[in-house]
């Protein structure tokens, strides 16, 4: 997975460029494959009449009818439960939960049966599908609101876990992750939702789910994140250059399965590496890429893998919510301390 | 009423739309004081409930799930419980939990961001607040059960919505409530919407408390809106628990006079027409003219209820204002009974980024 | 019968335990042959349990969930099952698989632990066993709207145990079928026990099928060791669904007459004359006496049908342990569609390990 | 945590010695809590009267009585609810979850409440629970009886994950896990519950939960593991030392919270690392391990941090179950590579 990505086709232009924001995207990339595809459907608490909580499935219902857009009752197992069974039909559902933190019920489905129906039954059924869940803090929601445990899922052979960063990621991505025959869990950082415009290039073929995406080349660091966090990681690779720290900045973009070529190309470049990440620190997402830098890249290390992430505790509320968020800062403290390091 | 294939599901209210009785009163209802009181309490509920809204509008608090038109069955409730009951609410039973001794600064600071609003300084017994739909459920019957096994003869009050009743642990604990017949009562706040679904997406049964019938336990309908009806068919039920003969259902139909949440806009998926007529079937109004009627309560007072209760909520808005947020560490301090060796670094970590982020430290 | 406060559920039984009948059957059954391919049917079935059942004993099969008892719910099943309706069916369905063309070997491979006897060479439609409880209600309801949506006019059955009614799976399922008014007849075998848990401690309703009440859609018992009833009350279960009409609740009365599974002792938990009491209503010697009695059957018939399903079964079990095993990195292959370039290196490193343990590599 | 973990005390002698295998040792740590507790009950499926389909509760409802051992309903999210709701009124609960296959239907409770009960109500409640469930493979069992996904639960904050490996340690971990203040996940390496019986120091005090032991003590290298993994793991440091490789063998035990400071003890050391586990390896409990050594061991290795793990794919049916698990000889080449590397 060396191929190189255009980060500036990130910008599209021309006739068909739209403007969108990551929400947006969203909503174009599921009304851009239901309107190619009958098979596509939507199901979830909230997206039919009132085009979900966030807005990310409005007017579907009206395009699509109620027969392909549904509100379902208030059960998370079942949504999970009835998009298999609708994917192993030869629908290709994508359901939404309404927040991460919600998403929990739907485990024993999702490990149990969506992970497992291809192997289970040899290729003769599959679950071609995806769950679509926001996720992520920051936006000084209630409790529950702020969840970000892609770990856990990462962690479930037979899933894809693939969470945009910008609109035209999460446009690429989506549409890619709806016609991939196996299931996907696409996980939206609400936090970045509307944080800003872009001009998506509509024609642009889908985006692959098992790539990296190197969105800022650099030679002294590799800074490796996903989701809301890109955007403090991008910042701080500015910051960082006005210092003089040249930092390259990949988004991984798919979690699992984890492009590690592209993480270890670059680290092989820069001879360091810092992970950042929103969730708690232990057991999250980026163990995985720091126990495969010690495993496989021990050797380009010049310095410590360091990880700057959520803490091991739960996500406060609101009044101190930014405690717990990584910020520019703590990328840029890290980078430092690594950097001086060797 | 024929609520389905060969059942019957009661229906209870005492009260019109108008106040006027539609039924002979219950005997203890005879005492216009309780019934003043039950009002007090439920235009506090309102007055605050209002405020917290204001606040939220206002930018001085989070997100709030307002309990408009959902103020006698809390009331009810309230009234109904002994200290050594338990109450396992949802998120909009203000009333009950006012009636309860939660102090309104805790309810302001629970939504306004601060975990103190769930560690009631007046009650040690109540669960917190449930986001998660549903889920409180279970730990309603897990409640049930251990006073089961204490020998205490106490009862469990377990609040949710409608929507609450698609979910696998409101149906799992209903069916464990009947089969272990524990003392326990549900009492399903049907105010017609989860959000933008209304009742008949959750479910194609006429009733929703016909869902007991499956779990072999009696449901029953009552008027959300009818604190009088509340009280006798809430009181009849926790009877039946503490008399150790099992677990009741009790669907109190209501109406969500608010967004569902300020976060919400409601005129996105329902009609003001719709809400137009259920504001003529809110209980505050209801009550109110049934006490005008009766002689038991007049415009004076009506003027000094709301003055005084303006001036509680004041005051405790003014408690929740002028409670400062906890410690940045705060976030380890209540995780385990004992911070484990593991975590004592990231807490000195929090300490020393917050000094950075606030400008006091390195 | 009065099953519970306010509510009827039908019972319906048209052979008694003698096999004489204690209803007038329905008309369809007065076709002798029909039922005589029931009673083959049966016989199949409970001739290949008795044979996995002695294949796991003596250590050629993994562990094995006999279906000692309940083969009539599934030759019912099949026998109403249209092709292009689908099956969703728990672990004890053995009866129905072979019905729906699922081979005898490849219920042998699939308890002795190769995923191919999940493959089903002759049925591209149904779902494989579900392991965990319940989980298979959700798909059914899934695969049941998915018919809707692509405007088709066929039906799903879906069974499950007296045990997993307790299951949220089972219940959110129950209740969206009757909010969506689905084409899915829910089969409950209820043969009493869940593993060492008596039906008595999962439900305190005195039917498993008035869960159908609080989903809003009809719900009835069947004999489950009759298997007229049960093909004129599912038949009738279908007819509905295919008409639009919306979800059926049969709870099928029956008795696990084997040990839960063959990792199971059920003497630790129930008694030996509950076990001979159920004997005496188990379903294919009912059957036989029935045919016995209106003279559609013989003992000439009845070795010959012996001889030919032992045969049958003999023939299943060589190609059973004729299968050689998938190679290693099968457990690759079927993952995903198209294998991941992250698991490449691990589908390399499983050949040759499984080389070096076999001994036939570095 | 460098306080040294007797190991010779594994072996109890006297007259209170009792012999057990793991799943009686399980057994005798319930009885024991439950004779000295009157709070501490237990619940489950089949946990009552059958006395649990591995045996692990057999005499207890005979002994206490209905009223402390109760045969639920088959709804695990309803045990793991009411678990919570009886540990919230002062009981201490021990509930039992069939197989850990069986576990993700608890994981709303376990991650939105078990885990943050204490912490939501600033101490005014918590949850002295624990739930305990078989895990791991290698017996042969259908699909679904071999889950080993202790990574999962790992990364969620307040919990703590404990997995004995031996008949004395499961006795003195489940006894604290039973005391302790906070909700314990106790998963019990079933492929050894039968495995060997230990004389048990049954008047010991109960064990740490935050601790790893060090069961062999060695120069060149540490091997890290836990659970059932831990026999293949000191068979091939016997034969290592036959080899003239000295294995230190370290099993974690509690996997959260992790005593890191054990293991970087060790490593400091020996300059070199294997974990060893069962789950698959992607995102498992190993990556952490492996991560922090790269964070604050670096200095120390020799050699890159290798794991030896199950694979990134779902265990496979009984007839080809043993590729899919490492064993001894597997242990022994990572080791051997490693050696070699530096
Ligand atoms: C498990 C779960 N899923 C989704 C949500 C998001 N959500 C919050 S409230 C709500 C609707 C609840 O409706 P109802 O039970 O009728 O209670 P009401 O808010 O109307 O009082 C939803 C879907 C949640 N909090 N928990
Ligand atoms: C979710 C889940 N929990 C527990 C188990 C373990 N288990 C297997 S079968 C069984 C009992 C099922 O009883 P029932 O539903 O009555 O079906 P039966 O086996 O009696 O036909 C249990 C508890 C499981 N397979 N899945
Ligand atoms: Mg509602
Ligand atoms: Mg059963």
């Amino acid at each position: 997975m060396s191929l190189a990505y255009d980060v500036e086709k990130d910008t599209g232009a021309g006739p068909e460029a739209l403007e969108a924001t990551l929400v947006e995207a969203v909503n174009l990339a599921l009304d851009h494959e239901m309107e190619h595809d009958e098979s596509v459907v939507v199901l979830g608490e909230d997206v039919a009449v009132n085009g979900g909580v966030f807005r990310a499935t409005v007017n579907l219902r009206e395009k699509y009818g109620v027969r392909r857009v549904m509100d379902t009752p208030l059960a998370e197992t079942l949504i999970a439960g009835m998009t298999i069974g609708m994917a192993v039909q030869g629908l290709r559902p994508v359901a939404e939960i309404q927040f991460m933190g919600f998403i929990y019920a739907t485990f024993e489905q999702l490990v149990s049966h969506a992970s497992r129906m291809r192997n289970r039954t040899r290729g003769r059924l599959s679950c071609p599908m995806v769950i679509r869940a926001p996720f992520g803090g920051g936006i000084h929601a209630p409790e529950h609101h702020s969840e970000s445990t892609e770990a856990m899922l990462a962690h479930v052979p037979g899933l894809r876990v693939v969470i945009p960063s910008s609109p035209q990621r999460a446009y690429g991505l989506l549409r890619a992750a709806i016609r991939d025959p196996d299931p996907v869990i696409f996980l939206e950082p609400k936090r970045i939702y509307r944080a800003a415009k872009q001009k998506l290039r509509i024609e642009e073929a889908t985006l692959p789910l098992d790539m990296c995406f190197t969105l800022r080349e650099g030679s002294d660091i590799t800074l490796v994140s996903w989701g809301a966090m890109i955007r403090e990681t991008l910042e701080a690779a500015e910051q960082l250059g006005e210092r003089g720290i040249s930092a390259e900045v990949v988004d991984v973009a798919t979690i699992k399965p984890l492009d590690m070529e592209t993480i270890l190309t670059s680290v092989e470049k820069t001879g360091r590496c810092v992970i950042i990440h929103e969730a708690a620190r232990s057991f999250g997402a980026g163990a995985e890429i720091a126990a495969q830098l010690a495993e496989k890249g021990l050797l380009n290390l010049r310095a410590p893998v360091a990880r700057v992430t959520g803490y091991d505790t739960v996500m406060p509320y609101l009044r101190n919510e930014r405690y717990y968020l990584p910020d520019v800062d703590d990328i840029i403290a890290a980078v430092e301390k690594t950097v001086a390091f060797g | 009423m024929t609520t389905g294939p060969g059942v019957d599901i009661p229906m209870t209210r005492y009260l019109g739309e108008d106040g006027d009785p539609v039924a002979d009163l219950p005997a203890w209802a005879a005492d216009h004081q309780l019934l003043v009181g039950f009002y007090r309490s439920m235009v506090l509920t309102r007055v605050f409930d209002r405020k917290a809204v204001a606040l939220q509008r206002t930018g001085q608090m989070g997100t709030y799930p307002s309990c408009l038109g959902q103020e006698a069955i809390g009331v009810a409730i309230a009234h109904l419980m002994s200290a050594a009951d338990v109450l396992v609410p949802y998120y909009r039973d203000q009333s009950a939990q006012l009636g309860r001794g939660v102090w309104m600064a805790e309810i302001l600071l629970y939504w306004g961001g601060d975990e103190r609003g769930s560690r009631y300084r007046d009650n040690a017994v109540d669960l917190p607040n449930a986001v998660p739909i549903a889920t409180q459920c279970a730990h309603a019957a897990g409640v049930a059960a251990a006073m089961r096994i204490q020998g205490r003869h106490d009862a469990v009050v377990c609040t949710c919505g409608d929507g609450a009743t698609s979910k696998g642990d409101f149906l799992e604990s209903i069916n464990v409530a009947g089969a272990w017949q524990l003392p326990l009562v549900f009492v399903v706040n049907n105010n017609q919407w989860a959000i933008s679904v209304p009742r008949s997406i959750q479910c194609g049964a006429p009733t929703l408390a016909q869902k007991a019938v499956g779990a072999g336990f009696p449901g029953e309908q009552v008027d959300g809106n009818d604190v009088i009806a509340l009280v006798e068919v809430i009181g009849r039920a926790l009877e039946r628990a503490r008399a150790g003969k099992g677990a009741t259902l009790v669907e109190a139909i209501s109406y969500r006079l608010g967004d569902h949440t300020t976060a919400d806009d409601a005129t996105r998926y329902r009609s003001p027409e719709e809400v137009n007529e259920a504001w003529r079937l809110e209980p505050v109004q209801r009550l109110r003219d049934y006490l005008h009627g009766v002689g038991a309560w007049n415009e004076l007072q009506e003027k000094a209820l709301y003055r005084d209760c303006e001036k509680a909520v004041e005051k405790a808005v003014r408690e929740y204002q002028e409670t400062p947020p906890e410690p940045p560490e705060a976030m380890f301090d209540y995780l385990y009974a004992n911070l484990p060796h593991a975590l004592e670094e990231q807490r000195e970590a929090v300490i020393a980024r917050a000094a950075r982020m606030d400008g006091g430290g390195p």
